[in-house]
């Protein structure tokens, strides 16, 4: 059943007692073409991908616990690509293209709303790096705009101009970025995959991956073991625990990443904002909550939750850029883990193990990857070959020397 | 609905008069009043509309828990939207507004959504507006971001301030209750450190609503003795106003005590608000319970309140909700309703007991209908009656103007599940009970299911003696005091038949059908069902409506309500100001200024400052008449290359490096060797990153045979110091070494130009200053103007004959005075950082734009300094394919053709004729400037091969900036390549 | 998060600086076919959920460099030593 | 060192150091705030296996052995305060520039690495009934009479700027900070202070 303003009429008319489910609860079966083994945005994107453009659909996507509970459900929900490096731009702007068209691709409205994402600089030489930035992107098409104080002071007259430790001097700002609504996308993949005929099977835990002789073979799970002849991991969060299933240890630290949400109110701030001289940027949730992060805590954690000195690092940059919060209450705060890689960039490639494919590594910049991690891993997977998108993100890239390293803070998770 | 002042009783002081408004009406209440409980006694029921529906909404508790009467409290700057009225202290002059509406409180337009409340269903705008694309930013969007949110923020700064401070205790009681109140006494009688926080202006808890006794006493009396006694112990701190709103790792507590929010405006010298990072070595969780509300037809209408909030009403604030009362219970605490309400001459029409088998108890004479529901409210903007179906299915009409209704109570176990713990479903109290938390943090009271009084005052001090003993101290553990009060017992009932919409969560407009729809459309998991209902996402956070909602799903997920359980309790427990969470660390003070030793002087000299990690350091020195900041740059540069310049340097980080392995420790963490440098010299130095690339430079010199003196960029000052300490404590402790930041002993100043020297002579004690007697890298004390201790360092960033004097700090104010003094004749000019700049790009020096994080020594030209003798930080990883390949951007300069032409760091270099495109992108112009000495832009590059391209024409691009020009590669030494200048 | 600094005593984590895995081993030798060693070393994490030795510093204090036992599921600390005062473990095994 | 006579050490904080009171207008200031200007400070890094030795040396030269961790310890005419692994302050008043460096630099020149740090660092006497409630608004130190010592010293940081904290007298505390960072330091310090109403001396 499409959904539309139409199909809401009619299910109106009858109490709304005929929606059918938006996907099955089906029990695994005992074998699959292909296992993706993480329900969250990139394993339920992937899955779409597979069916929908590589008519693979005898493909099962295992979540351990309830579909998008990992960090697809828990970010601040902004989309950009403004990145610098070649392995990075064009894929970050794949991903965008794919948002642009994603509602009506997959029949559900996930509020893509491309309200404009302002990077803010407080110095000629921040300046100098975002023009750099911007530069890149404009040699690859993608929109980026180098704004003066006064370009910035149009857009948000409220911000501290006057008073400010580091004077807000101007900002790159990309109109084409913007936010979703986070938890829409997975359901609005999974939805789609479902569709198509993929297992979406939740509650459903990895706990050993079976290997002989270097070659995939399956999965042991809290509910059996399921063969396959490919194998995605997609457990953002998570991998380096899968991983070593598979006998992998992998170049990445998993980090709490804290978040948070005010109490709802009328439009205050319109765009994406973040600040160049501390760690928060911002923006404002279409229920009027200003949805606002900064930092990782900087130790390793599982535990989706972080600790006080960061809410207080986070928030004093923010009332040092927006004098107007301080009397706004926040609501709410929660923690994400991130996978921190070495160089602050992903890994979507093939493993020495033969059918065993790895998506990780996306610090805390996965969810605006979300489309394209899913295209490129399913092209990988569909072909045992690298997309050109995302030939970079090699697993060996560190052993051979060719790192992605934006911040340029070397091997060191919790500085990218 | 008719609220009214009951002629006698509560704890409002019915001397004082406070004036206050409301949406520009004018009305009176009394000091002890809250905003709701004085609105109520003017007859003001109607307080807010819901956030979707837009319902009229008046205050259905008594606390914090409050999730429809929120106000617009105060104006102008001070203006804080979502205030619940239910928390402000009534006082003198208040100003408040009501939100979410238009054009009035009375008449508004969102009402309409009730139309199309079939439409608006839980989920609904996940269904539609995708159609056409578009108009998702130009029409759908706007319109629902207007609708959305409840208060609107001020955009102007907050004229109060905040303030942070620390607290240590060895047991913080969360919660002036009795419970709470009994775990301090009990502590503070043993001695203890006790820091006893609650919510509200004063202390007591649920006490201050009820009508109970304690010792045959008031329990309110009760109260008032144990507060003095508390007050009389010297190691016991009382935070009224407190908010405990978290529980972090370490046992440490988030606390917001509202220090001034109860005065129009906080005193001079007082902060508005303090946050406060509690360290407690136990702590007891005496929140109590919180009342469910029951979800029948329309049971969101102003004058239906938690029957403990209603009697609270009358007992606390003597304020009778309505003339005639109807109380609808499941459980025992109904009955106390009904008999406050008698007692203060409001007439209690009827009870409504839905257990048929409820034990008899004491309703006064009020008629109980014992199996019987309420199906419906009848009203709309406040209650005209309810519907009752009776135990036998007969329906009758009780006319009435309030309902106080009684679901049960939900122990407020919050704060304990803000560390990764689930509560436990308990069935007899039909209530999710605190986890397990260890020793760290004990539940007692109320909120450990304590649910009658005299338990509650058992279990705090229990709980707490427990405590204590495990910390060493010995409570002496007295009878605890008598209560009497009723037993409390209750069966479940989730929700009830009705004709109208029955609610969940008041605030989103959650109603009962929207779970089943979620449960149907495939939303079975508690998180799910949550996201995609909204239910408990409000500024409540589901203190009302989890539990209700959650044995709603479990009835359409055919679940018990313990397999679905909770979702994620986070702090805060009750919303926390931004600006208590920044404190004075916000505008000028976000972060600490730091200044050099002279900069007093830069200031006197019209310094124009530049931000330099936390330091200040002058940009340049404009003088009158000069045309903007290239004029007196150009200006600056001419002076020192011509003549002499001086330049304050003392930010550059300084470590003092001392002891027999001093020499090997460099060793190991620059590339380049220093075992072969002289006492009295200095050299420059590389430092890598483990992982190959270059982390920063400097010179180091040895001013002894185990004592060297190195010198690291600004920015990456305490970096140095912290990879030192990584190195030596961590990888080579064995090495004898000793080093110490001397940053901020040393004022540090650069004299650059042909007559630094001349100038020089002038201060310097003892020297002839030439070539032998200190030669180019001489490094070594000496002594100036007759007596100061300093060191002379003949080194040159400028490319110039330049030195750096360095002197103990206090001294330097008056040493650079005397320095240019002594230049005056050669006419010796201050220059800022943009000069240097200049200079040291038409040196072709790296500095920050080129030690990008991505570069290794080689891209930078200095491949060579990188020993192959010796272990060093980084060696391995350089040697790595991809740091080594041919293709990797390096070190250029590059010049732009064409008259006139400028340059722009941060453009990007292409083959000429090449499309523009990524794959073609050869590099980048990390540094730009105009160059006096050539009379052009000149700039520094990282380029493809570009060591290897000089004299190569390219195209510059710089789109983002709308220009594109030719430029040419060339030697990164525009200036004087022999330096000459440096040795003459 | 509170650490027992083995110097200053107990303090909360906003004086100290997380810097990573301590239960790696730089390699003695820079020989070519040592570098799976180094790129273990400089580059692989075992990350995992549950206990392990970390490298923090007490930045806000006394600048020493500790090695802290800790739970990354709990945030528990069980153990806190000082780096200088370890007796270096024989070298760890890569994994296999 | 004629010429230097007249050249007086200027402190960091310069005009913004005008004695008074300030504040709350409160009968007697609940903070007491001094300048320790001019004074001779020198950081001490004992040397690998020299700790008895230079214990030895300095009891000798001074009059009291090195503190041990978080103490302080009283010598003739120099006061030494821990302040890290192995390391400590010396500081002493009424010493001529350098004087107090190379005093300890003869003492005991080879048993640990020496600094002068005279200069580097402002440091201020705060005292007065509500000293322990203002520094509580800065370190996360405990500073309860029973838990730090009457011969404290500790090493934290206030109002992101690092600290070095020592008691001095029952309610009396001495605190030091990079010179660079004094006028922030003090702004804080000042405005934190206001509540109680306090004088600069």
């Amino acid at each position: 059943m499409t959904y539309s303003v139409f199909s809401l009429l009619k299910n109106a008319v009858t109490g709304h007692k005929n929606w059918a489910p938006a996907w099955r609860d089906p029990a695994p079966k005992p074998a699959y073409d292909v296992i993706i083994v993480g329900g969250g945005g990139h394993g339920l994107a992937t899955a779409y991908y597979l069916a929908k453009v590589h008519g693979i659909t005898n493909v099962a996507v295992l979540e351990k616990s309830w579909l998008g509970s990992g960090n697809i459900g828990r970010n601040t929900t902004i989309i950009r690509s403004n990145y610098l490096f070649p392995g990075n731009n064009p894929f970050y702007e794949w991903s965008m293209k794919l948002w642009e068209g994603l509602e009506q691709d997959f029949n559900f409205n996930a509020m893509v709303s491309q309200r404009g994402v302002l990077n803010l600089y407080h110095s000629d030489a921040q300046r100098d790096a975002y023009a750099r930035r911007g530069n890149a992107m404009h040699m690859h098409g993608v929109d980026a705009e180098l704004l003066d104080e006064q370009g910035v002071r149009d857009m948000y007259p409220f911000f501290n101009f006057d008073d400010a430790r580091f004077p807000i001097r101007g900002g790159l700002l990309q109109r084409r970025g913007g936010t979703v609504r986070h938890d829409a996308v997975a359901w609005g993949y999974a939805r789609g995959a479902d569709s198509r005929g993929v297992d979406v099977i939740q509650n459903c835990e990895v706990t050993g991956i079976r290997i002989e002789k270097g070659v995939v073979k399956g999965v042991e799970t809290n509910r059996g073991y399921i063969a396959c002849n490919k194998l995605g991991l997609a457990a953002a969060g998570n991998s380096s625990e899968v991983a070593k299933m598979a006998g992998l240890k992998l170049p990445i630290e998993s980090h709490v990443l804290q978040a948070f949400v005010s109490e709802a109110i009328k439009p205050f701030i319109d765009g994406v904002v973040t600040y160049g001289a501390g760690h928060f940027y911002v923006s404002q949730s279409d229920k009027g909550g200003l949805v606002f992060g900064g930092d990782i805590d900087g130790y390793n954690s599982y535990a989706r939750r972080g600790n006080l000195p960061t809410v207080e690092h986070v928030i004093e940059a923010g009332v040092s850029m927006i004098p107007a919060i301080s009397r706004v209450r926040v609501l709410r705060s929660w923690g994400g883990i991130m996978d921190m890689s070495m160089d602050g960039s992903p890994i979507i490639d093939k493993t020495d193990v033969k059918g065993l494919y790895l998506n990780a590594g996306w610090c805390y910049g996965g969810f605006k990857a979300t489309p394209a991690s899913g295209w490129c891993f399913a092209h990988t997977i569909a072909k045992d070959e690298a997309h050109k998108l995302s030939a970079a993100y090699r697993l060996d890239r560190f052993k051979r020397g060719f790192a992605i390293d934006e911040k340029g803070m070397g091997a060191q998770p919790n500085l990218h | 609905m008719t609220s009214f002042r009951l002629p006698t009783g509560g704890l409002v002081d019915r001397n004082t008069t406070l004036r206050f408004q409301f949406d520009a009406k004018s009305f009176t209440g009394h000091a002890g009043d809250s905003l709701a409980s004085a609105l109520l006694a003017n007859g003001v029921s109607l307080m807010g509309r819901s956030f979707k529906y837009h319902r009229p909404r008046g205050a259905v508790t008594g606390g914090s828990a409050e999730p429809n009467a929120l106000v617009e409290l105060r104006t102008g700057a001070r203006r804080e939207p979502n205030t619940r009225a239910t928390m402000v202290e009534l006082f003198e002059g208040l100003e408040a507004k009501s939100q979410n509406r238009w054009p009035s409180l009375e008449f508004d337009v969102g009402a309409i959504n009730q139309l199309a409340s079939p439409l608006l269903v839980a989920g609904f705008y996940y269904k539609t507006f995708m159609w056409p694309k578009a108009f998702w930013e130009k029409i759908y969007e706007p319109l629902i971001r207007r609708a959305a949110g409840l208060g609107s923020a001020v955009h102007a700064p907050d004229p109060d301030s905040y303030e942070k401070i620390y607290g240590h205790c060895d047991l913080l009681v969360i919660g002036g209750g009795a419970a709470g109140l009994m775990a301090a006494l009990t502590a503070g009688r043993a001695g203890a450190r006790v820091m006893i926080a609650d919510e509200h202006a004063r202390l007591g808890g649920a006490l201050l609503g009820e009508n109970e006794t304690i010792n045959g006493k008031p329990s309110i009396q009760w109260v008032q003795e144990a507060l003095a006694e508390l007050a009389s112990m010297k190691e016991v701190t009382i935070l009224p106003r407190t908010t405990v709103f978290g529980w972090f790792d370490g046992n440490i507590y988030g606390a917001l005590e509202r220090v001034n929010d109860h005065v129009a405006t906080p005193p001079e010298y007082e902060p508005r608000q303090r946050y406060w990072r509690i360290a407690a070595k136990a702590a007891i969780l005496a929140t109590g319970a919180e009342e469910r509300p029951l979800v029948f037809g329309n049971n969101d209408r102003p004058g239906v309140m938690q029957a403990s909030a209603m009697r609270g009403l009358a007992n606390r604030y003597g304020v009778a909700a309505g003339k005639s009362v109807v109380v609808f219970t499941n459980n025992h605490s109904g009955y106390a309703t009904a008999r406050d309400l008698t007692a203060a001459g409001v007439n209690v029409a009827a009870l409504i007991d839905s257990r048929a088998n409820a034990p008899k108890l004491n309703a006064g004479k009020v008629p109980v209908l014992k199996g019987a529901v309420v199906s419906d409210v009848e009203g709309s903007r406040n209650v005209k009656s309810v519907r009752v179906v009776n135990a036998d299915g007969g329906v009758e009409e009780i006319a009435c103007d309030a309902v106080a209704m009684s679901g049960g109570f939900s122990p407020v176990v919050h704060l304990s599940c803000h560390r990764g713990l689930k509560p436990v479903w308990n069935e007899k109290l039909a209530a999710f009970l605190p986890p397990d938390t260890g020793k760290e943090l004990v539940a007692a009271g109320a909120a450990a299911g304590n649910m009658t009084l005299a338990a509650a005052l058992a279990d705090g001090a229990e709980k707490a003696a427990k405590l204590l003993t495990a910390l060493g101290f010995k409570p002496k553990t007295a009878k605890p005091p008598q209560a009497d009060g009723e037993p409390y017992a209750v069966s479940p009932l989730w929700s009830v038949q009705s004709q109208h919409k029955a609610f969940v969560d008041f605030q989103n407009d959650v109603t009962a059908k929207d779970l089943p729809l979620a449960a149907r459309e495939g939303y079975k998991d508690v998180e799910l069902a949550k996201r995609y209902t909204t239910l408990g996402m409000a500024t409540d956070q589901g203190k009302l409506s989890n539990v209700n909602g959650i044995a709603l799903l479990a009835g359409a997920t055919g679940k018990s309500i313990a397999q679905v359980g909770t979702t994620t309790f986070r702090p805060n427990y009750t919303p926390v100001s931004f600006g208590a969470f920044a404190g004075p660390f916000t505008g000028h003070h976000f972060n600490p200024v730091r200044k050099t030793p002279m900069h007093a002087w830069a200031e006197e000299q019209g310094a124009v400052f530049v931000e330099a990690g936390l330091w200040y350091r002058p940009q340049w020195f404009p003088r009158a008449g000069e045309k903007g900041w290239l004029e007196s740059v150009t200006r600056e540069v001419l002076a020192a290359r011509n003549s002499v310049g001086v330049c304050d340097v003392s930010t550059l980080g300084k470590i003092d490096i001392q002891g027999p392995d001093a020499g090997e420790f460099l060793n190991r963490v620059y590339c380049n060797g220093w075992s072969t440098l002289e006492v009295g010299k200095a050299r420059y130095g590389l430092m890598l990153r483990e992982d190959g690339v270059v982390f920063d430079d400097g010179t180091t010199s040895r001013l002894g045979p185990d004592h060297f003196f190195m010198t690291t960029t600004t920015a990456n000052a305490a970096r140095v110091l912290t990879h030192l300490e990584f190195c030596h404590q961590a990888l080579w402790p064995e090495l004898d070494v000793q080093y110490v930041s001397v940053t901020e002993q040393w004022g540090q100043m650069a004299i650059a130009g042909p007559k630094a020297r001349a100038t020089l002579q002038k201060l310097v004690d003892g020297i002839t200053l030439n070539d032998e007697t200190f030669p180019y890298m001489a490094a070594r004390p000496v002594q100036i103007m007759g007596g100061i201790p300093a060191r002379l360092f003949r080194i040159s960033f400028s490319g110039e004959h330049a030195y750096e004097l360095s002197v103990p700090a206090d001294y330097a104010d008056a040493v650079i005075r005397a320095v240019m003094h002594a230049g005056a004749e050669f006419n010796i000019t201050p220059y800022g950082t943009e000069a240097l700049s200049v200079m040291r790009i038409e040196k072709g020096h790296v500095a920050g734009g080129e030690l990008n994080g991505n570069t290794t020594a080689a891209d930078l030209g200095l491949g060579r300094m990188m020993s192959t003798k010796k272990d060093y930080i980084g060696r391995m990883m350089a040697t790595r394919e991809g740091m080594t390949r041919a293709d990797r951007e390096v070190f250029v300069g590059i010049r732009p053709i064409g008259q006139g032409q400028k340059l722009s760091a941060g453009a990007h270099i292409l083959n000429v004729g090449d499309k523009v495109s990524l794959e073609a992108d050869q590099g980048y112009i990390t540094a730009v400037a105009y160059s006096p000495m050539l009379e052009s832009w000149i700039g520094l590059a990282l380029v493809q091969r570009g060591n290897k391209r000089h004299g190569e024409k390219v195209r510059v691009f710089d789109g983002l900036r709308g220009q594109h020009y030719d430029a040419e590669l060339c030697d990164p030494v525009h200036f004087d390549p022999e330096n000459r200048r440096l040795h003459v | 998060m509170r650490i027992h600094c083995p110097y200053c005593g107990e303090r909360p984590a906003e004086e100290f600086t997380f810097q990573g895995d301590a239960d790696v081993r730089r390699p003695q030798g820079n020989e070519p076919s040592q570098m799976d060693e180094w790129f273990d070393y400089v580059y692989l994490r075992e990350n995992p959920r549950g206990r392990m030795k970390e490298y923090w510093h007490h930045s806000g204090g006394c600048r020493s460099w500790l090695i802290v036992e800790r739970d990354t599921d709990s945030h528990e600390v069980f153990g806190v030593t000082a780096a200088r005062e370890r007796k270096l473990s024989p070298q760890r095994k890569r994994a296999s | 060192m004629s010429d230097q006579a007249q050249l007086r050490r200027i402190h960091t904080l310069g005009k913004h150091y005008v004695p008074g009171r300030y504040g709350k207008p409160v009968a007697t200031p609940g903070i007491r705030i001094s300048m320790v200007h001019p004074v001779s400070i020198v950081s001490i890094i004992t040397r690998a296996g020299k700790t008895k030795l230079l214990d030895a040396a300095m009891l000798s030269k001074f009059g009291a052995e090195l503190p041990h961790p978080g103490g302080t310890m009283q010598g003739r005419a120099v006061t030494f305060y821990w302040c890290g692994a192995e390391q400590y302050f010396a500081v002493a008043t009424g010493m001529a520039e350098g004087a107090l460096y190379d005093a300890l630099r003869q003492a005991a020149g080879d048993l640990a690495s020496f600094s002068d740090q005279s200069h580097a660092r402002m440091m201020l006497k705060v005292e007065g009934p509500a000293a322990r409630k203002l520094l509580a608004k800065g370190t996360p130190v405990d500073l309860h009479p029973n838990i730090f010592p009457e011969d404290g010293s500790a090493v934290t940081q206030m109002a992101h700027v690092g600290v070095h904290l020592a008691a001095d007298g029952p309610n009396g505390f001495v605190l030091s900070v990079f010179r660079g960072f004094g006028e922030s330091f003090w702004e804080w310090l000042t405005s934190q202070a206001a509540e109680f109403g306090y004088e600069v001396r």
